[in-house]
């Protein structure tokens, strides 16, 4: 690189205009891209480590005789997802549209395909394959403890397939909520919701845990046996969001830093409102819950975070704050529907309601800003329509798993550990375990 | 007063309490033991070695009461767990020659 | 940016001398903002994830019936720090001095602050306020196990809206000390002795766990439940360090590798040296306290760690080395200060050790290096001025929180552990403990 | 920053020829070298943080009562070997080199070295650090739970001293196996196979564990302690595999993004296969020999990673992951060499298997890309050159530290557990363990 | 030979470990159990949902005695371990019939 | 019917596992303790500070079974573990009154 810098400057000063031009074509476009390739990258890489954040918060949050399951059903959702999405999924949502309903072409060589980007081709691939396994993983922790491993495989797999690539053709391969002006900017809807609807069906199909609930009805907690490992994951989590939002900027600018403002002040905003209303309703501050309070100010701001100002972004962690506590009590205790990690509140409901809160507060185009209902209406309307077809698909998919493969473990299994049964093996040889 | 000493699948816990609970035991110890009895092990595998575990998870639950309780208790226990399978479990029954409160000095059965 | 770009050549050849200055606008120093943003930003977000380091340590290094409530401590005090932060401790901080004593404006907005930077305004808020939450975090560790949760919110906020702002402003936001040409690079005086003094100044007033010390004065270990937890929170605060350290650098240039090359090897000098010294003190090699030789390596490199040579940092780790095992002795057998995960000796002694020997081995103006005692003479008095300041500060807020909202749980709640009595839970429950 | 930017473009109005010379030289090679830079350390910093995985891998599968052991020696090799490779190793592995086998100058500074890099000497001497601490810390898992530390702290120190840096100058030093046109991108036989090797060699002649095969040669399963922490190691290690492959191209360009996904997708396919060869084989998917997939796919692609195309990185992972199951039951079983972590079979033998490979998919001059058979057998000198080196110098070290120090723990010691026998302690003081 | 079972506190058990030792007691089996007597559970909380544990952490110390002993041991254990609290914990007694010490394969009291 | 429990070594329990399993015990109950008897405790460090773990880990093999096996069975025991140091372990034995299978309702040594 020394020697070509070199010569190029001594061209400089003979052939001037000439080596202007060569000098610039070498170098301007060049570096930022080069800096763009990076950024994202590391963004990735970022990404990527959630999927240790969102292990280790399954696990800890679960019981100790399922834990190599939950690790397991991780390590193969990214695993096979990577492969299935490099091979289909990419082509899905990024192919060239039909009907802005579906992409239909770069199968099997995605980096043929030739989307006009600033960066290469490679380099948005890993970007949109990490995201596309966080869909996926999400389900996961919802069905914990209960799920036939082959089942999960399969319904994973189908997730990263199509139900998860359609969606992102609509918003961000050009299709028609882009269209609309839907402002999903990192995923709260595309990635986030559709994890947690498809998690709302699947756990509801699947059914609760043996001894959730009561013969009368009654509630009953089935605590995580590692909680420290679970708040592991949430930092974790945490930590890798600075790059599914920042990083889905997908160039290096002045903008990054007010999305990682945001995105934290979202994050620190829901995990405090949360530990305030626990406080005042249970009489102690709740560790897990305050937990589930910053994922939830995470998945709320992803939407938003670079629309919103940081008083916006405080504004929607609080309410992020709400739907957990709330949300999470009503899918369990009125719904009945037995979300061991509490996925559906997280991905499901702070992604929906952050989608639409980017209605009132985006500084451009936001009710409360003056933009009038326009953009709250698009907003819904996105919101509704991936709802709509993530539950409707994901039923489908369930139910036909549950006719062939088979949904769910039998009870021996179950009470015995997934890990026994499904794995023949336990996570923790060492430890007296109290099951 | 008798000690009953009740090997139980872990999964039989809380039901195990509730019958106690009922019929008017006033205490417990809970323990876990690995135990094998005609139930034998289970075959595991660990990075493609096979591990025999032949023992498995059982809960131990201890009560101290009086003799008169003995027959009655043991019944119940006996109607809740017995599914007719290997591993529903045991009771063992031994002689218990005095039991002390400490917090008030009380013993004999007016301790337990 | 393809398209621009293609203008500005073409332009470029047309028009030379405004293109010139066009193609400059556009491109060099705004690509180096570029660089330099995403830099900062990776860098702050690096040391976002010490605190899942700090998590990781002080809760393998307690006991497991309070390792929920550290967890919650230290989610809660980066949640709040971050909010408090933003709306007031920034402005106190860097905004228009006061005398060279506090910053008096850019709360409620910091970012509307124009303090002449090269990179967004918002990528230094987030990388200040990840610095201030490490701060308050510190003092965590030392009072664990028996500190109760209201008074720690309390104590925390307080020390991230004031008592660091304050010391910030005098080092680093133009104040006074950084007129006098203290030198304290990332923050071993700043960041972590402010955080050790608050630290023993609080470990004091609260009193030592019970069993801690017995009547005739023995001292009783009371081992940590988790030492491999304890040990990944120990890498992953050094791989923090190399956000902290090199990030402090704010830009990105030719200095990053030296300092990444000093920051690495303090710390692995002293871990070294501390092993060196266990063995042949105690026999054997002592593994908890060997983790927290790397601790004080980096605390006490932080300072210098620009204005070093390799081997300076090589001596610096070394000295390190010394003062944690007998600082942390000193302090646990000598005062009788109870601070379970040794944060007195690792962030206090070893923030203030490394700060007066800059005035040593600073190529540039050091004692050895042939600068005379200036640069010693400086070191030492803003060493002293912070220690008195934040001695004296944390002494009126702890006698302060203690009489009000009370700074101890209950004896009851103390054996129990803080988990049950502070938050209604358990870490493990699925584990059989020995208490 | 930007008021030096004002005065160059000032400059250049008035002074146009020396102006653009000038603007040039501030900012075009400079801004590359910056952001070479920040990317080099940035990979640097994660694979760092792979010592992290490597300790939570270790620990997590062997048993709880040697963990703090593991611990310390994962915390020793690096912190140690920084220190070595600092003074001594690197110029042995890059100074002036002595007919191509060895490097002879740069002791104790290695920063004075001057080997025409685009980055400053600090960025590639911390690169190279933690690349030479991985090799060292491979041998750790292998002697897990019976190596005495002493004898551990010296044989590391010996391997980054010198067996490393050898058949690093070979290779990356500019000696005779990179002369021939040797491809071995990001290390897969200069860093994994000399870890892998000399694994072996230490695994065999320390003797297996008690208890690991009966009297009858029947081979006893000794489940590990932590399978989650296991996993979260694996998760720790793609992540820094991340830095250690793309990072390996020194510089930021637009190949990077391919590396990353040869990455990714060699690491899952290795798991896929894994999963499913254990499924047919043993009946139910093997958990840690699934997560050892991944790092057998991950170490396979280290090779070739910038060389093959993205299938070509899935065939290979898919070798990779027959490589685990087969050699690890093959160590195991056949050869009766006990390691507990599967150190051999992941390092050594998919190095190995991945280095030659290269051969076959190296899109250019790959045998299946009608690139004949020379690189193929340039592949193959240099594995097997590698390996008898490593084999030949690991043997004589064991065999002496044997004969000195002694290599293994008394019996008694290994009953209790290396914790108590070597460092007085125990990792997990809390919890009621099984042994 | 009796055998002593003495169901504590957790905290107290360095206390009666001192008093034991004191006592001259030769050995002793430690270990955790669940427990509830007049003591009952306590309420946790975990993702809003209640959670009562009826079982509180116990420590069961058991110590194999001459029969002379038996009246000054429980004395000394009460005397440390009282407080009138419920929580305090029991003693339980039972007979042995023989122990014996593997290394030198003696047996009886000499065994103890 | 009595009741043996065998404290041992942790190391020990394979052994001793075989042994009964070869002498037709139908039975065990295996559980983790912390013991102390003629061998006393260890001494660790922690951060610079002296911990007396004065409490072993010890393994505690119950098992209950027909009084005219009481005799072999210690035997092989003590021919098993007998190693002469101290912690070899020891041998308590118990008189059992009663005996349920739950699974079938038998009773006595039919249940065991
Ligand atoms: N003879 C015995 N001695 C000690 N424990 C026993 C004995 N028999 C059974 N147990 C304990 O009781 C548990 C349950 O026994 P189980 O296998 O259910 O017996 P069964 O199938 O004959 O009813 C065993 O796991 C073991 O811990
Ligand atoms: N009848 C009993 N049978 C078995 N264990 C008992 C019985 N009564 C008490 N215990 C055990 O002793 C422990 C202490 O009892 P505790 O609640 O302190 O009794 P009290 O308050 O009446 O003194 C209980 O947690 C339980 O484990
Ligand atoms: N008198 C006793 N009461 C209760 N447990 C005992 C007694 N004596 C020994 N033990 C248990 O047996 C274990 C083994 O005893 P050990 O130290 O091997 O005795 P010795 O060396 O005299 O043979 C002890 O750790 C303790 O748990």
């Amino acid at each position: 690189m020394k020697k070509s810098m070199f010569m190029i400057i001594m061209m400089s000063i003979f052939l001037l205009p000439t080596a202007v031009f060569a000098a610039e074509e070498v170098t301007t476009a060049d570096i930022q891209a080069n800096l763009d390739t990076i950024w994202v990258l590391i963004a990735a890489f970022l990404v990527f480590f959630m999927q240790a954040g969102f292990a280790m918060v399954e696990a800890g949050f679960t019981r100790a005789k399922n834990a190599s399951n939950i690790i397991m059903k991780n390590l193969m959702d990214f695993s096979i997802g990577s492969i299935i999405f490099f091979v289909f999924g990419f082509g899905l949502m990024f192919g060239d549209s039909m009907a802005g309903f579906i992409g239909t072409s770069g199968f099997f060589n995605p980096n043929t395909l030739d989307l006009g980007l600033n960066i290469p081709m490679e380099v948005f691939i890993i970007f949109q394959t990490v995201f596309a396994a966080t869909a996926a993983t999400i389900v996961s922790g919802a069905m914990a403890e209960r799920t036939r491993f082959a089942a999960y495989i399969l319904y994973s797999a189908v997730l990263t397939l199509i139900i998860y690539p359609v969606v992102g053709h609509w918003t961000w391969g050009g299709g028609w909520l882009s269209q609309l002006g839907f402002i999903d900017f990192a995923g709260s809807t595309v990635v986030h919701s559709v994890g947690g609807w498809a998690a709302l069906v699947g756990a509801a199909i699947i059914g609760p845990r043996i001894g959730k609930y009561g013969k009368d009805g009654k509630v009953h907690a089935i605590p995580g046996h590692n909680i420290v490992l679970g708040a592991l994951g949430v930092f974790i989590l945490w930590f890798g969001w600075f790059g599914f939002n920042p990083g889905s900027e997908l160039t290096a600018d002045s903008a990054l830093g007010g999305i990682a403002m945001t995105t934290n002040l979202s994050a620190a905003t829901g995990a405090v409102v949360v530990m305030i209303i626990t406080w005042l309703k249970y009489g102690k501050p709740d560790v897990s819950m305050s937990l589930n309070g910053v994922l939830g100010g995470l998945v709320a701001i992803t939407a938003g975070t670079a629309a919103v100002s940081m008083w916006g972004a405080i504004a929607i962690g609080a309410v992020a704050g709400f739907v957990i506590v709330y949300g999470i009590e009503f899918i369990d205790k009125v719904l009945k529907v037995d979300d061991p990690v509490g996925a559906v509140g997280v991905h499901g409901l702070c992604g929906a309601v952050g989608t639409i809160l980017v209605g009132l507060f985006a500084v451009d185009g936001g009710l409360f800003y003056g933009g009038g209902v326009k953009l709250l209406g698009v907003q819904t309307i996105g919101v509704i329509a991936v709802a709509a077809w993530t539950l409707g698909t994901s039923f489908i998919l369930f139910k036909t798993v549950k006719a062939t493969v088979g949904l769910r473990v039998d009870r021996q299994d179950e009470e015995l550990g997934l890990d026994h049964g499904e794995h023949a093996t336990q996570a923790y040889a060492d430890f007296v375990l109290k099951i | 007063m008798k000690k009953l000493e009740i090997v139980i699948r872990p999964d039989k816990l809380e039901e195990v309490k509730e019958v106690l609970d009922k019929s008017g035991v006033t205490g417990m110890m809970v323990s876990t033991i690995m135990g094998c009895g005609h139930q034998r092990g289970i075959k595991e595998m660990y990075r493609g070695a096979e591990l025999t575990i032949n023992l498995l998870h059982k809960i131990k639950v201890e009560i101290i009461i009086r003799d008169a309780m003995v027959e009655s208790i043991t019944d119940k226990i006996q109607q809740t767990l017995r599914t007719g399978n290997v591993g529903d479990g045991k009771i063992f029954i031994y002689n218990v020659e005095n039991a002390i409160r400490i917090r008030t000095g009380e013993s004999g059965e007016k301790a337990i």
